[in-house]
Parts: C-alpha cells; structure tokens; sequence
C-alpha cells in the first residue's frame, strides 16, 4: 500500500524517536473520566442556585425582611400600639426612623409587625396549601384511574369558583381575623399544589427508577417517600415559594377592600390602606410598608424563579 | 429438556384510556422460556415490548393469562409471597438515565434491593456486597458515593445491571438495555450481560428494535406486531428463513452495515398509511396488516412457530 | 357658631363681583344618594339633593331665619297649636302641575302610612302633628291626623302640643310635598324621566355611581333668583380622591356634609389654603354609650372613671383634627335656649372635667364596689369607619395608659353594630347624634326609656318624666329647666353617657363660590350658590 | 468530480459555564456533485455542529466560529450577510432534522410550511406554489396529498412527518441536502421507507447529500463516501468500501467491531472499544482517541497526528500510518 | 370539539350553581336581619316585609326560590338602595367596567407580548433586563399603591388628567395604566419564557433552513406559537383585572360595577353583594369557559384528544 506522508506539520520527523511509538494501549482508568465532582442532587441545585447573584440577592434580601420581621419590633422603645398623639405624623428622624403614624404609632415597629403579620398569613397560607395540596395531589397521582379521575374533576370545578370572591364573602360573614383570613386564602390555594404535585407524581411514577423500586418489591410507602416525593420536592417547593407572595398579596387586597386584620394589628397591606387618605402629605406611612412589601414580592418571586431554574431538571447536563 | 423457567400464556394487558377507549397494549401472547436461554423480543415501537416485559413482572396486573415461573403462576401469589418472588426476576431499563433515581448515590440505587429484602444484615455488609457487585460490573467501587448524574451512559447502564443482579436473579428482562446507547459503547454492555449470563447462569428476555443486536444475543427470538408474536424462532432459523411478512419486512429494512451487501438488497416496504403508530392517539389501532385477529400460532417446524 | 375660627368667602367684596359665564357647580357625593324621595331620605347626602328639586312650607335663609316657601304666609292659633298656611299661587310642580295644599297633606300622610313601604325612617319628625304618632303605629284612623287641605290654597295644621320650634320643622325634608300622580310608580324617584318635584332645580342626569346632575327649573316660582344653571355631582367615595380633585379644579366644593376631607390632610388644608377651608361648628354631638345594664359599667363610679381619664382636646388636636369642642354634656352649641343657646345657658362645666387622679380613684371605688378585684377586659365597639376607628384606638389607648384597662377596639358593621347596640350587646358602643330641629328636645329625648335610640339600658322615671313635662308646656322657661335638669340627670348624676366632642362641619369651598348656606345643624343648601368669574 | 462544497479548516466553539466547548476542531472535507457523503461518530463529536454551521443555523452566542471557510458553488459561506444567506438556504441548500415530531410548527398546516419556502425562493403565486407542494407530497409518497396539504403536522405519523421534512427541503430543489440523523427516531422499516424516498429523489434531482448518522447499517446503504468524526475532528475519510471494507483509523475499526456481524457465532463475543471520549471543553493535547486505543503509543498522547492519504479519497489521523511506527511494530 | 365545549360547558354550570349556593348559604350565616336601619321598624311592618321577600319560609324553599329568580336574571332588591334593583344597579354600572376592563386586557396583551418578545429576542441583553425589571416591578408593586402615585403625579401635580371621573378618553389613561401593570408584567414574563422556548424549538430551525426571512419567521411561526401560553393566561388575567378594578374605580372615582361592589361590601348591602358576586363569578367563568375554546382555535393540535397536549 502506498502511503503518502504529505503533511505532517507540527511533527517533524526528526523530532520523534522510536520511543515516541512504543506501544503503551488504551487507558482504561484515564478514558473512564467521572464527568462531574461528587455532589448530591440538593447540593448540585444548591450550586446552581448560588451562582444565580440575582436569587441570591433575593434569598438574602428575604431573610433579612424575615429575620427583621421578628427582631425589628423588640429593637426599637416603641411598642406597636401605643398611641403618642403628641407626635402624630411625624417624619422620619432619630426617634422614629420611620416616622409615626395618625395616632402617634411608631412606624419602624409598625412596619416590622405588618411584615411579620403579612409574611405569618403568607407563610400559614402556603404552608397550609402545601400540605391539602401534597395529601390531594399525592393521592390523585399515586392512585390514578378512577380515583383520579373524581378528584381531578372537583379539583376543577372548585378551581373556577372565582377565589378571591369566596374569600370576600367569607370575610364579609365571618368577622376578619388572622385564621380567618388564611383560612379564606386556603379554600382554593391548595389546588394548584395539588396539581403540580399529581403531575409530578404521574411522571414520576412511570419513570424507569419508580418501576425498578416496584420490581425489586418496594412497598406503597418506600416509593412515595423515597423516591417520588424527593424528586417532586423541587416543583413543590417553587410553588410553595411563589404561594407565598400571592397570599400577601391577596392578604393586602383584601385589606384594601377594610376585610383585613383589624386594628391595631396591622398587615402591610392594611397599613399602606391606612395612609391613602395623606399619602401625598405623608408619604413616609405609605412608602415603608409598600416599599417592603414589593420587596417581599420581589424577593419571593425572583428567589422562586431562582429555584425553578436551579431545580429545573431540564437545564442539567 | 428441562421444564421451561418462564411459560407465559394467553396474556393480555389493556389500558382502559378513558370514555370507553381500551387500547390493547399486549393481545393474547404465549411463550417459554428455559433456563439459561435468551429470548429476543423485537418489533416496533408501541407494539407492546414494554408492556409485555412489565406485565410478566407483574409491574402491571395482567388483563388476562398466566405467567409461571418455575411453575409457580406468579399471578395468582399473596402480597409477600410475590414480594419474595421478586428476587428471582429483575429487569433492566431502557433509559440509562431515568432509571436511576436522581437523588440516590450508587450505593443507595444498588443497596435499595438488599434493604427491601433484608439481604444485607448491617451497614458494612451491605457496603461489602454493594462493591462486589460494582466490581462484577466492571465499576470502580471506589465510585461508590457518586451520584448518578456523574457517570456516562454505559456506566449508568452497568450501574443499573448491578442493581438488578443484587439479589441475584435467576430471570431477568432486558428492556432495551442499549438502544440509547452509543455504538461504540453498545459492545460493552452486551459483552458484559453474555458474561454475566455464563457467570451466574441467567435467564433473559432481550428486548429490543436492534435486530442484528438481538440476534448476537438471543438463542430464540421473537416477532411481535400489535400486541402480538407473529413469529416465534431460534434465531439463526429466524434470519435464514423467515416466514410471516411482518417479520420479512422488518429484517429487509434492517440496514447491515456492509455497502455490498446493502447494495444488492431488496425492501420490502410496508404499505405507507399505515406506517406510523400502531397506535393512534385515541387508542384506536390502525390498520392490521397482516389480520392477526383471525390467526394463531403455528409450530411449521421444530421450534419455529407462525402466526397464520 | 360654635368653633368657626375661619369663616369661608372671605372673598366677598374684595374680588370682582361679576358672575362667571358658567354656572356649573362641580360637588362631589360620597355615596350614591340612597333615594331622592323626601320621604326616605334619612341622609346627609340625599337630603342635600332632595333640597335642590322640592320645596317645603318655609325655607331658611342663610342666618337660620325662616323664610315662605311654596306658602306665602302663615297664621299660627293663639294656644299655637294650630296652623293656617296660604300656598302661594305661582308654585308647580316640574310638570307643570300647580302645587296645592293637597300634595302636601297626601305627602304627609304617606310618610305617617304605616303600609307605606320601605317605612319612612323619619316619620317621627311628624308626630308633632295631631295623632300623627297614633296613626303611624296604627292606633288611629288617617282621617284622625291634623293635617287636612281645606282648599287648593290652604292648609290647616293641628299640633298635638304648642311646639314653638316646629315651624322651623316644615322646611325639613320629610315635610316636602310629593305629586300624588307620580308617587304612584315605586321607582319614580329613580330616574330623570319621573321624578317630578317642586325646589329650584330638577334632576336631569343619574348615573349610578358615576354622576348625578340636576339643572335650573324654569316652573320653579323663584327661579329668577336662582343664578346656577346647573350642579353637578361627580359620586367618588374616596376622601383623598375628593380633596385631590378639588385641589385640581375638578370641584367647586369638597367635604361635609355631602363629600370627605380626610382628617390626615385637614393641619395641611389649613396652612396651605387657609382662607378656602371652612370649619363651622354645628349642632351634633360625638359620644360613647355605656351599657349600664352589664358589669363593670352598671357601676355610675366606673362609668365616671371612664369618663374623666379621657384628654378631648389632645384627641381633637391630634386625632380627629377637625377643630372640634370638647363635649361634657349631650346638648352641642348651636342649639337654642332661651334666648341664647342651650349650651351658653347652661355651660357644660357644670358636668365634671377631666382629671386622671379622680379617675383612678373612682375606678378604685367602683370596682371595690362591684366587688371586683380587677378590670375586667373591656371592649369598645364601634361601626365601620375610618375616624370611628382611629378616636376608639386614641381613646382605648387613654383608658389603657390611665385607667390600666385592657381595652380592645372592635369595628362592626353597621347592621351588626346596630343590632348589638339595640340588644344591649356591648359594653362601649360609639354614638353620635345631629339635632333633627333647633330644640335642645331633640337630644334630651334620645334617652326616654321608650326611645328608640336609646341604646344604653338606662330607664330612668323622672326622666321620663321631665321630658314629658318639657313636651307638654308652651312656656319656653319651663320646658328649658327641665330639659336642663334631664341632661343634669342623664350626665351629671348617671353618666350614662361619656360625651367626646361637638362636631365641626369642614368643608373646601372656592373662593369664587358664593352663598353656600350650613344651616345650625350642618345642612347643605346650595340653591342659592353664585359663582364668580375667575 | 466537481466539488460542491468544500469545508476548509472549520473550527467551532461553544462557550459555556466553565470555558469553550471545542466542539469542531479543523474539520476539513469536500462535498461532490450528486454525491452523498455520510459522516458518522459518536455523540458529541461535532457532526450537528458542522452541518449547521454549513448553513449557519448555529445561534451565536453561544457559539464561535474560530477560523476556516465554506465554500459552497465558490462562495464562502462565512462571509456572507445574514441577508445573502437567506436566498442560500432552502434555495441552494436543504435540511432535514432529526425529529420530525418537532421539527414542523404544530400550529400551521402542513402545505403552508412546504409553501413557504416556494414562494419565497421561487417567486411563485400562492395558487402555483401550492400546486408545486402537492406535486412534492406525491413526490415523497403521501397518498391524497391534495386532502393532506390542509392538515396540520398532528394528524401525521412520524414516517409521514419525515417525508413532509423532506419535501420542504427539497421543494426548491437545492444543490446540497443536509439530514442530520434523519432517520433516527424512527422504527427500522419507517427508516428503510425514508431512505428510499430519499435515494429516489437525489435520482430525480441530482441534489447531492450529506447524511449524518451513527447507523453504520445506515451509511453502508447511502453513503457513497464516509466521513469518521470524533471529538470534532475528522478522523478518518474515504470511500464506503474504503471504510468498511479497509478501515484504517482504530476507532473506525473499533466501531465496526463492536457490531455484531451477520455471519457473527454466537459464542464470539463482540469487541468493545473501551471508556468514553474525552470532554471537549479540555481536549488531550495528542490523539483525542489515545485513551481508549489499543495500539496507542506514547506519542499519540503528545502530538495530534496529521493526515495520511492513503488514497486520493481515503484519509486517516493516526499515528501508526507513520513510516516509524510501522517501524517499530515490525521491528 | 363538540363533545369538549359541552363538557367545559357542563363545568361552568356547576361551577356556578356551587358558588351561587356558597353565596347564598353564606348570607344565610349572616347575624341580624336584613332589614335593620337606624329607626326601629314595627313588627308588623317588618312581619310583611319579611313575607314580601320570602324570607319568613324554610331557607330550602327560599333557596330554591334564590336559585329560580337567578336564572331569571333576577337578584332581588338592593337593601341599602330600596328603590333599585340588583340587577338595575348591575346593568347601571356594569358598562364603566366593562369599558375599562376590555381596554386593560387590550393594552396589557399587546404591551405584554410586545415587551415579552422584544426581551425574548434580546435575550440577556440590556434590553432585555430592563423589560424584565419593569416586569418584575409590576408584580411587586401593589396596583392602589401604583394607582395612588400615577394619580398624585400626573393629575394632581402635573395636571395632565383628571383626578376622577369617566367622561373623556383621557380619563381612562390612568386607571388603564394601574390596572394593566400587574398583567402586562405577567404577560411580558410568560411571553418572554415561551418565546425563548419557541426561538429554541426544532421547528424555527427548520423555517430558517428553509431561507425564511427573519421577520417572517418572527411573525409567521414564532409569535405565534409563542402567544399560545398567554392565551390560556387570559382567564386568569380578567380575573386579576376584575379585581384590581375593584380598587381602581374607588381611586380614580369610576362608577363601574368594582365601586359598587366595594361599596356594598362596606355597606354589607347583602343582596347587592350576592348578586355581584354571582355576576362576577358568571363573568370570570365564562372568561375562563372562551378561553378554553379559544385555545382550541389557536392550537389545532388540542381538538384530537380532549383537551390535553398531546
Ligand atoms: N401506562 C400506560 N397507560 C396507557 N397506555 C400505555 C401505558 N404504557 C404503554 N401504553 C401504550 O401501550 C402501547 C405499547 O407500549 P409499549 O411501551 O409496550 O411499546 P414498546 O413496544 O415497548 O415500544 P417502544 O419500542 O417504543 O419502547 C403503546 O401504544 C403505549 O402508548
Ligand atoms: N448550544 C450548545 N451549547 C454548548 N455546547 C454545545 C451546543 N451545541 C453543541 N454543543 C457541544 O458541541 C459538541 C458537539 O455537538 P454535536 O451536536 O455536533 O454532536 P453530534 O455529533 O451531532 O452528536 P449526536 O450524535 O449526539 O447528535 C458536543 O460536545 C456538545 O455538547
Ligand atoms: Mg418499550
Ligand atoms: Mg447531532
């Protein structure tokens, strides 16, 4: 056979030497790379989210909020409800770094409660869903066929009953109080849940790791906890995530229509209604709360899509 | 000849899809197995492969029919019964990839099965017979801490022949083991399940669209269409000599890779509206082109069994 | 007027005097008015339109003097209780109908119908009438009531008792004739197309929650002095929104009675447009009622404590804002006596003051009395309402950092508010009151132990009957004395009710808007309004 | 043979979390008139990446062409404007998609996407385009193509969907078809049923080929020549037979090694090629397939190896067709 | 088709007999009685008009009387306004809203889809993340508290609108702009997500290989497709405008059917609030209800199988 040689630019053949062609065969441990570092699926999402800077941001722009929310009324003198009607409307300064509200109300504590009244329905009402939600939708998937089939349907039918006007009349009947209010915001939240935790399951439950769990013998349990729920856990969570500012925000809707928490508590929804009838005089009532309750928002629905992409099985490799 | 390992019989498996649609997923099949034999199951895609490998597992209740493993109708066994029965078949996935649970490291994938069976009395036993098993494999166990997303396709594969193998079998399905696989890789899991095979004496049910690949593998294979086996053959018999159009059909469309060979083939090609899924959406089967209704299975000579 | 620091259109004579070319009042009504039938209109915002479109007996002009309306002229008897009214002949109705004495003993009657439906909420303002109160609970024939039309020109009157301040009554809302030809149709007071009246101006546009507008009536008698062509009412409920358009140009006039000034923006109002903000004290009072049937406020000590720990000028200077008088008894300014007002006459100093020491004192006493080792929490209910809301946070507050009570402020709805009030459901319950006439009367008698309005469970005989006592005498000096002395039973020696403040009425008006009248009581009339050019 | 295409020291890169993904590094290769060229490899050597590049489908960013020259009829490819490539594509060159479930936009009918394309290249009126697109249904086998035309991708079977691909690519009837795997998501007698339509259209049309695949079965039926990649460099070129039947690179030797062969015993076991290929966003410095080669030596892990021509159409990168490795073998 | 218009259709139905028998019963709950007012009524008139409402009968009989008069369009008579009708004061004012909502929906879908695409096609560029901003901050921001700045800024500061009222075209800017933030923020976001998934599906490549123009492929096959999600989003987003016109129209002083609805909330005018509720629920439901068969329309592939993507 004639071989032709024409090019062989960056070996030149006096540069290699027999030794250069000694036979050393494959390399079986450096051919068999481990493609990535070992890390969990939680600690791999975890990664991804922390290079997201802008869910960062957020997730800690949320823990502050959250943390103020809880330690913001114990570090200032003031107490929520003490009226000072000798220092109505006054303007943010060194006494009150917020300033005060009509009756004198300090509005850094005021401020901080609402949020932790808001975040409290918000969180409850998520939690709340998120547990209807994984019960119903766990069932609905898991057991499909005819089961699935009737609770899909009421689902549904519940699902168009228009939910923030259930939640209105319930509080026009029902005096507004805190349980009455998530528990308004619960009547239909829960169905979403329940809709993406069935579709996870229904997915799941075909997926080829569930049916080698059943052929080796795992019982009902085993697969539900072991392997189903953990890996309907990310989708479950992004919803819980973005629950949670939706409920504050109804929370604050429902405020602004006077079915909110009643006085002197106050949600952030139920203050920023208090300092519309001045806001242009005083604007310090209105802009604290509305202020951090969009940056509750923000930070909720920016770290929930942070999840979501983090947690999205689809953006792994 | 010994009694066969696995005789399967009469079975069906229906999906009822709703507002009255029942989509026949497997439609009445009969075969046996014997031990330390494979058979090949080809055929194309939705014809009923899966189905069939699941339903004799017992991952699905059977519409109708009998599987019997060593002469016991599997069937027919209590919740535990069936649960002990379990370690005697396995299956293995078609996808390297979803089969392995995400959140699992190796040794929780492959110690699962010995936790269901109480095979491994403590941690460190379990540890033991986890890397034993990664070693029959040809995995380093030193990967044992990993988590799946870290190994390639053919490693994933072996990580999931480990699994099955981990209460040692006698029967395992095969369920596409390598079609997602790369040819080059292909090899490797093949050559690794023919060894375990010799090594552990194992039973198969190959299941795959790869017929060249089935018949390196399988002692006997068989055809199915629609829900059905046409033909049922020992596998040289069956590409020397095959008798049901469908199966004519299928080997003439399989490409061989010699350009010779290929240049003086002839296709034989299926009528074309009707080549699509054998299914369509609603459930409804599309045309049957061979009338399989109104056929049976035939034995025309020793072992080789068609529908007519 | 009580409290009137700033009196409005200052203007006046300094400005051009010439008329703008437009007469076109822009207003703004917080509600829908309810109904423009004078014989349900039981609000501010109705009765101030209903003035507009009819037209009583007398009118009252801008100082509270009463003028003739559709009668030209009056004739009392000489024991006063019997009246003779001439109609004028020029008065008809928008339809072109003349305006006869009938309508108005048909309109009276109706209201005083017990079939009539919804019943007339005022109907009471008629029981001055001869078996007007028998006849509306259904005791008495309607033949039986003193009213009758002795021809189309004339109407003779008979009062149960002389009653000196009734006169002033027949310019009242529920005294306005109807046209028994319309009435007939339930909704005629819904719509432009039916509703036929007899005032000054008729209404020409009504769009539910959007705009009700009405325009000059040429039938109307007097309408050369009526120099507005139009008023038009924009219906927006938010008291920001109000204050924001009027500061805009989009209203003449904003605040009460008809609109809202947010308390908030009142000390801003007043600095920044001092001479367009119109505060004027009217007859109405602000008070908490104790249900004295129940612990602790069955004690009078306790009830007095309560009273005494409240501080009402740092309430008004810093809740409600509104330039409001301290009240410590029931009866407001404005109200006559008799010969200067009521509260003049008789000061209510003489009722106690404030004073936390004497409070914590009496509180001890009191509970010691009841046997009571601690207060018991105590709740403060009050109807639905932003300044309700914030005097009962700003007064639990004062009882909380006196009196050491544990005070819980609830709001309630209406209906409920009401229904608990009634059933003596509460232990402090928020009312208020607005004088119906120029009568301390129409106060004292809110606590008979037959009124209605008396939510409190005080029953009290001498009461009875010293109101009683002031209803049947003609002698101004006695019904005065024992009007005074009921107040003096009902505050000073029960406490039964803790009064807060005498009510101002606030208003934005234009500079350029001329002759918007507030009668006594805080009465809208603008049927006379001119606008300047400007 | 006139060349129709010529791809001349291509590089490309992706850049990704991490660094570049080298995915093409120097492919060099010419396409002849009529012909059908196949470029088989494993996944992940580069061959999607070419083919789009040729028609720069490829979205940048994130990709990079690093260097080299398409030479299509005398034009470079790369140096055109978006502008001019667009009366390239579709008109000059056609392309058909690996999944045909996703490849046509479920929400316009069938014909619309065929005629699409006509009427922009072809100037065509919509009624002569369609009749044009009719025409190109029968032409790829779909029976009562004037009902077919109005219906939309959905009520199509996968086969049936490939061949309106196929339609839409060579409704213009362009120079050069590109199919990138067209066949693999297919069962084996829809496939064998595409190749046909396939072969029997270049007849009609002369329009020359570039199939891309990993069924070897697939290239053996096509392929008039074959072009090896792997970790996007060409490894080995040459005839079908020259590939099949004289493969001189050991990763076309391993490849066709580990299939079964027909006339295979049972009892002969396949012969695997070891590992996995190497990571692209580091490629080995040497041979990329030194790892997992059985005849490697030390030099293939230090210096990629250079061409060899063999023959006029066969050509392999490896380092035993150096006259001192055949040398040290023999000696 | 037929046989899933009938069964969307057959929902609703029950959908909204079991909110109008929520509503009802919910009333029912309600202490006191309907006809309190600040003077004591006397029994006897409170007795007739008790029997002329129905409401001295068992409250199954009323309720089926409730359910007889809804189907007749009829709601009773409003208790705070006793000279109106529910279903007048509904009609009266239903009009204002109505206007404002299509206008909302209008703008918000074409400014959404619009900010959406042009951030999708701008992908992680400048552009791109000031869409997103502006998206994010629609969400975040409170529509009373957008709608009280929009007001104190550009009416009442700069003077460029009316404070309040609904009688020019201009009046309309304002309230439009506070109800359409939150859905043009939800629309630009979803919009934005699909389009990035169409611009990345097979089928573009395919267009592009075919020589398409880059516009026609944006408006032929990308747009397209990528407006399919925000269709299913336009039941939802009546819902979300119905609501926030609830307190846009107290802001901006509309007479629409969202002041009268907060009003008899404050007035706890009961019958106006059921039969506004059911109006609403009648509204928001037949939204939800076209929706579906919208969807239908714009995505063929849904009429095969029922409803479900395939
Ligand atoms: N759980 C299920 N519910 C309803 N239908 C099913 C289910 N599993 C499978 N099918 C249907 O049954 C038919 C046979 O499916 P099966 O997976 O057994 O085919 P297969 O031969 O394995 O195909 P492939 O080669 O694509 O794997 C198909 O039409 C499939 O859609
Ligand atoms: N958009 C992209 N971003 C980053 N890397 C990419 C992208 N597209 C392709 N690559 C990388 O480029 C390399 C070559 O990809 P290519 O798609 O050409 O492979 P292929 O030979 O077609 O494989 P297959 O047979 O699986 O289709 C791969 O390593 C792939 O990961
Ligand atoms: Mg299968
Ligand atoms: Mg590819």
């Amino acid at each position: 056979m004639a071989l032709h040689n024409e090019l062989i630019p960056q070996a030149d053949a006096a540069q290699l030497s027999p030794e250069d062609f000694r036979k050393i065969g494959a390399n079986e441990k450096q051919s068999e790379v481990i493609q990535r570092e070992s890390l969990s699926a939680w600690r791999d999402s975890w990664e991804r989210l922390l290079q997201n800077k802008l869910a960062v941001t957020a997730m800690i722009v949320m823990l502050i909020i959250i943390i103020m929310s809880i330690i913001g009324p114990m570090i200032s003198n003031f107490d929520y409800q003490t009226n000072d009607l000798m220092n109505t409307n006054k303007a943010p300064n060194s006494v009150h770094w917020f300033g005060t509200d009509d009756l004198g109300r300090d509005m850094f504590v005021r401020t901080w409660m609402g949020a932790r009244i808001s975040l409290t329905v918000g969180l409850a009402a998520a939690l709340i869903d998120l547990m209807i939600g994984v019960i119903y939708g766990g069932i609905m998937g898991y057991f499909g066929g005819r089961v699935d089939e009737i609770m899909n349907k009421f689902a549904e039918i519940l699902y168009s009953v228009p939910y923030l006007l259930v939640t209105i009349l319930l509080l026009v009947v029902f005096e507004p109080s805190m349980g009455t209010i998530i528990l308004a915001l619960t009547i239909t939240g829960w169905i979403n849940m329940s809709w993406i935790v069935r579709g996870e399951i229904i997915q799941l439950k075909n997926r080829e790791y569930v049916l080698a769990s059943r052929s080796m013998g795992a019982g009902s349990g085993r697969l539900l906890f072991r392997h189903l729920l953990p890996n309907a856990m990310g989708p479950i969570i992004v919803t819980l995530t973005l629950s949670v500012p939706n409920a504050i925000f109804s929370e604050a809707f429902l405020s602004y229509l006077g079915l909110g928490v009643q006085e002197p508590i106050a949600s952030l929804g139920s203050m920023i209604n208090a300092s519309m009838s001045a806001w242009n005089l005083y604007p310090w009532r209105m802009l604290f709360p509305a202020i951090l309750i969009s940056l509750t928002m923000l930070a909720f629905n920016i770290f929930g899509d942070g999840l979501r992409d983090a947690l999205d099985p689809k953006l792994k490799k | 000849m010994s009694q066969p390992l696995i005789e399967v019989e009469g079975l069906k498996k229906y999906f009822n899809l709703g507002r009255g649609n029942i989509l026949k997923a497997v439609n009445g099949i009969d075969f046996s197995i014997n031990e330390g034999e494979t058979l090949g199951v080809v055929g194309e895609s939705g014809c009923g492969k899966s189905t069939a490998g699941r339903t004799i597992l017992r991952l699905y209740e059977p519409t109708a029919g009998s599987v019997r493993f060593n002469g016991t109708d599997i069937y027919k066994l209590s919740p535990s019964k069936m649960k002990a029965m379990r370690r005697d078949m396995q299956m293995i996935f078609q996808d390297p990839y979803a089969s392995l649970n995400p959140r699992f490291t190796v040794t929780d994938i492959i110690g699962e099965a010995l936790d269901i069976h109480n095979m491994a009395g403590s941690r460190k036993e379990r540890k033991k017979r986890v890397e034993e098993l990664l070693d029959l494999v040809g995995l380093n166990p030193d990967h044992a801490t990993r988590y799946p997303h870290e190994f390639s396709g053919g490693q994933r594969q072996r990580i999931g022949i480990a699994r099955a193998l981990a209460v040692n079998p006698k029967f395992i399905i095969c369920d596409e083991p390598i079609s997602a696989l790369d040819v080059s890789i292909q090899a490797q899991v093949v050559n690794l399940l023919q060894d375990l095979q010799k090594r552990l004496g194992l039973t198969y049910l190959f299941i795959a669209h790869d017929l060249s690949m089935v018949k390196h593998i399988s002692d006997r294979v068989a055809v199915m269409y629609m829900g059905r086996v046409v033909e049922l053959a020992p596998s040289e018999e069956l590409y020397a000599n095959p008798l049901h159009a469908y199966t004519k059909t299928l080997l003439s469309a399989i490409p061989v890779p010699d350009p010779e060979i290929e240049a003086n083939k002839k296709h034989i090609l299926l009528n074309d509206e009707a080549a699509g899924p054998i299914h369509s959406k609603d459930g409804a089967p599309s045309q049957d082109l061979f009338n399989l209704d109104n056929s049976q299975l035939v034995e025309v000579s020793k072992g080789h069994w068609v529908a007519m | 007027a009580c409290g009137d620091k700033k009196e409005a259109g200052s203007t006046e004579g300094t400005a051009t005097t010439k008329l703008a070319a437009d007469q076109t009042f822009h207003i703004n009504l917080a509600s829908e008015p309810p109904t423009l039938d004078p014989a349900q209109s039981q609000d501010n915002v109705s009765s101030s339109i209903i003035r507009t479109l009819f037209e009583g007996l007398t009118n009252k002009d801008k100082d509270g003097n009463i003028t003739p309306g559709v009668a030209e002229k009056w004739e009392p008897s000489a024991d006063g209780k019997e009246y003779t009214f001439t109609l004028r002949s020029d008065a008809k109705w928008s339809n072109g109908d003349p305006v006869t004495a009938k309508d108005f003993e048909y309109a009276w009657k109706r209201v005083l119908d017990p079939k009539t439906q919804p019943a007339p909420p005022y109907a009471y303002q008629l029981y001055y009438i001869k078996n007007a109160q028998a006849y509306n609970e259904g005791k008495a024939k309607v033949e039986d009531v003193g009213v009758k039309a002795v021809d189309d020109k004339t109407l003779k009157v008979s009062l149960e008792n002389a009653t000196p301040y009734w006169l002033g009554l027949t310019s009242f809302t529920t005294y306005y004739p109807v046209n028994e030809k319309v009435v007939a149709n339930a909704k005629w007071a819904t719509s432009p197309d039916s509703l036929v009246g007899n005032g000054p101006f008729k209404l020409s546009t009504w769009t539910t929650g959007q705009t009700l507008e009405v325009s000059k009536n040429d039938k109307y008698w007097d309408n050369k002095n009526i120099t507005l062509t139009k008023i038009t009412a924009s219906i927006v409920d938010s008291a920001a929104t109000e204050v924001s358009s009027y500061k805009s140009g989009q209203l003449d006039l904003a605040g009460q009675p008809i609109g809202e000034i947010p308390t908030d923006q009142i000390a801003s109002l007043k600095s920044e447009i001092p001479n367009e903000l119109t505060i004027k004290g009217i007859a109405s009072t602000y008070y908490y009622l104790f249900n004295v049937t129940e612990k602790p406020f069955n004690n009078l000590k306790i009830r007095q404590a309560f009273t005494k720990a409240i501080n009402r000028q740092a309430l008004i200077d810093n809740v409600t804002l509104g330039n409001q008088i301290p009240a410590f008894g029931l009866v407001p300014p404005g109200i006559k006596g008799i010969k200067d007002e009521f509260r003049k006459e008789n000061p209510d100093s003489a009722y106690g003051k404030e004073d936390a020491n004497e409070a914590k004192a009496l509180l001890a006493e009191g509970l010691k009395e009841e046997g009571l080792d601690k207060l018991p929490k105590i709740t403060l209910i009050y109807n639905t309402n932003d300044n309700h809301k914030k005097a009962a946070l700003a007064i639990g507050d004062m009882w909380k950092q006196t009196l050491g009570a544990e005070v819980t402020v609830q709001n309630q709805e209406w209906g409920v508010f009401l229904q608990n009030r009634r059933n003596l459901n509460y232990q402090v319950a928020r009312a208020g009151f607005g004088a119906d006439y120029n009568d301390p009367m129409t106060f004292i008698d809110l606590f008979t132990s037959t009124s209605g309005n008396n939510d409190t469970g005080f029953k009290n005989a001498e009461y009875d009957k010293l109101v009683k006592e002031a209803y049947s005498n003609s002698d101004n000096n006695v019904r005065n004395e024992a009007m005074k002395k009921a107040e003096d039973l009902l505050i000073k020696q029960n406490q039964v009710i803790l009064p807060i403040y005498y009510y101002t009425n606030i208003q934005l008006v234009k500079p350029y808007v001329k002759d918007v009248v507030i009668d006594y009581g805080g009465q809208l009339d603008v049927t006379h309004v001119k606008l300047l050019e400007h | 043979m006139e060349p129709i295409l010529e791809v001349k020291d291509l590089h490309v890169s992706f850049s990704v979390r991490g660094g570049e993904v080298k995915a093409v590094r120097g492919v060099n290769f010419t396409v002849g008139r009529g012909e059908t060229i196949a470029i088989v490899g494993e996944s992940g050597s580069g061959k999607s990446v070419t083919a789009q590049t040729i028609m720069r489908l490829i979205p940048s960013p994130p990709s990079m062409i690093k260097q080299g020259e398409i030479i299509f009829n005398g034009q470079n490819l790369l140096a055109k404007s978006n502008k001019d490539m667009e009366a390239v594509r579709g008109k000059d060159i056609g392309m058909i998609f690996q999944d045909p479930m996703t490849s046509l936009n479920p929400t316009i009918k069938v014909g619309k996407q065929i005629t699409e394309g006509l009427i922009k290249h072809q100037n065509l009126s919509a009624a002569d385009a369609k009749k044009r697109g009719v025409e190109m249904l029968k032409l790829v086998g779909i029976k009562n193509a004037e009902a077919r035309f109005n219906q939309y991708p959905h009520e199509f079977s996968g086969g049936m969907r490939q061949r309106v691909m196929i339609a839409i690519a060579l409704s213009c009837q362009p120079a050069l078809l590109i199919a990138d795997e067209p066949t693999t998501a297919l069962d084996v007698t829809i496939q064998a049923q595409i190749i046909s339509v396939m072969k029997d259209m270049q007849q009609r049309f002369g329009t020359s080929i570039i199939m891309i695949t990993h069924d070897l079965g697939v290239v053996a039926g096509m392929a008039d020549r074959v072009m090896v990649m792997y970790a996007g460099e060409v490894v080995e070129t040459g005839t079908s037979m020259e590939i099949f039947k004289n493969p001189q690179h050991p990763y076309t030797r391993g490849l066709l090694r580990s299939l079964p062969r027909i006339d295979q015993r049972k009892d002969e076991p396949l012969v695997p090629i070891i590992g996995t290929p190497p990571d692209l966003i580091k490629p080995p410095i040497g041979c990329p397939f030194a790892a997992r080669c059985d005849h490697a030596m030390s030099v293939c892990e230090k210096i990629d190896p250079a061409a060899t021509h063999l023959s006029d159409t066969h050509m392999s990168r490896c380092w035993l067709l150096h006259p001192m490795a055949q040398e040290v073998t023999t000696s | 088709m037929v046989r899933y218009v009938a069964s969307k259709f057959f929902y609703m139905l029950v959908s909204l007999f079991i909110l109008i028998s929520a509503t009802f019963f919910l009333m029912k709950a309600i202490p006191g009685n309907p006809f309190m007012s600040e003077k004591a009524v006397p029994p006897q008139i409170r007795e007739r008009l008790m029997e002329q409402y129905g409401l001295n009968k068992p409250v199954i009989e009323q309720y089926g009387q409730y359910l007889k008069n809804i189907a007749q369009g009829n709601f009773g008579i409003s208790m705070k306004m006793q000279n109106k009708e529910v279903t007048e004061l509904i009609t009266d004012t239903f009009g204002a809203s109505l206007k404002l909502g299509l206008i909302a929906i209008v703008v918000s879908v074409i400014v959404g889809v619009l900010l959406g695409l042009v951030a999708a096609l701008y992908h992680r560029k400048l552009i791109d993340n000031i869409a997103m901003v502006l998206a994010v901050l629609g969400i975040a921001v409170p529509s009373f508290v957008i709608a009280a700045m929009l007001q104190f800024v550009f009416a009442q500061k700069a003077g460029w609108f009316h404070v309040s009222g609904f009688s020019g075209p201009l009046d309309y800017v304002l309230p439009v702009v506070a109800l359409s933030a939150q859905p043009i923020a939800f629309i630009a976001r979803l919009t934005r997500s699909s389009m990035l998934e169409v611009l990345h599906a097979d089928y573009i490549k395919t267009a592009r290989a075919k020589g398409l123009n880059w516009f026609t492929i944006l408006f032929r096959h990308v747009v397209r497709n990528g407006i399919l999600p925000v269709v299913t989003y336009l039941g939802p987003m009546t819902a979300n405008i119905i609501t926030g016109s609830v307190v846009i129209e107290q802001i901006f002083g509309i007479g629409g059917l969202g002041k009268v609805f907060v009003t008899s909330i404050s007035n706890r005018d009961y019958t106006l609030i059921m039969g506004v509720t059911i109006f609403y629920g009648i509204i928001l439901m037949l939204a939800r209800f076209l929706t579906d068969i919208a969807y239908v329309f714009v995505d063929p592939r849904i009429k095969l199988n029922n409803g479900k993507e395939g």
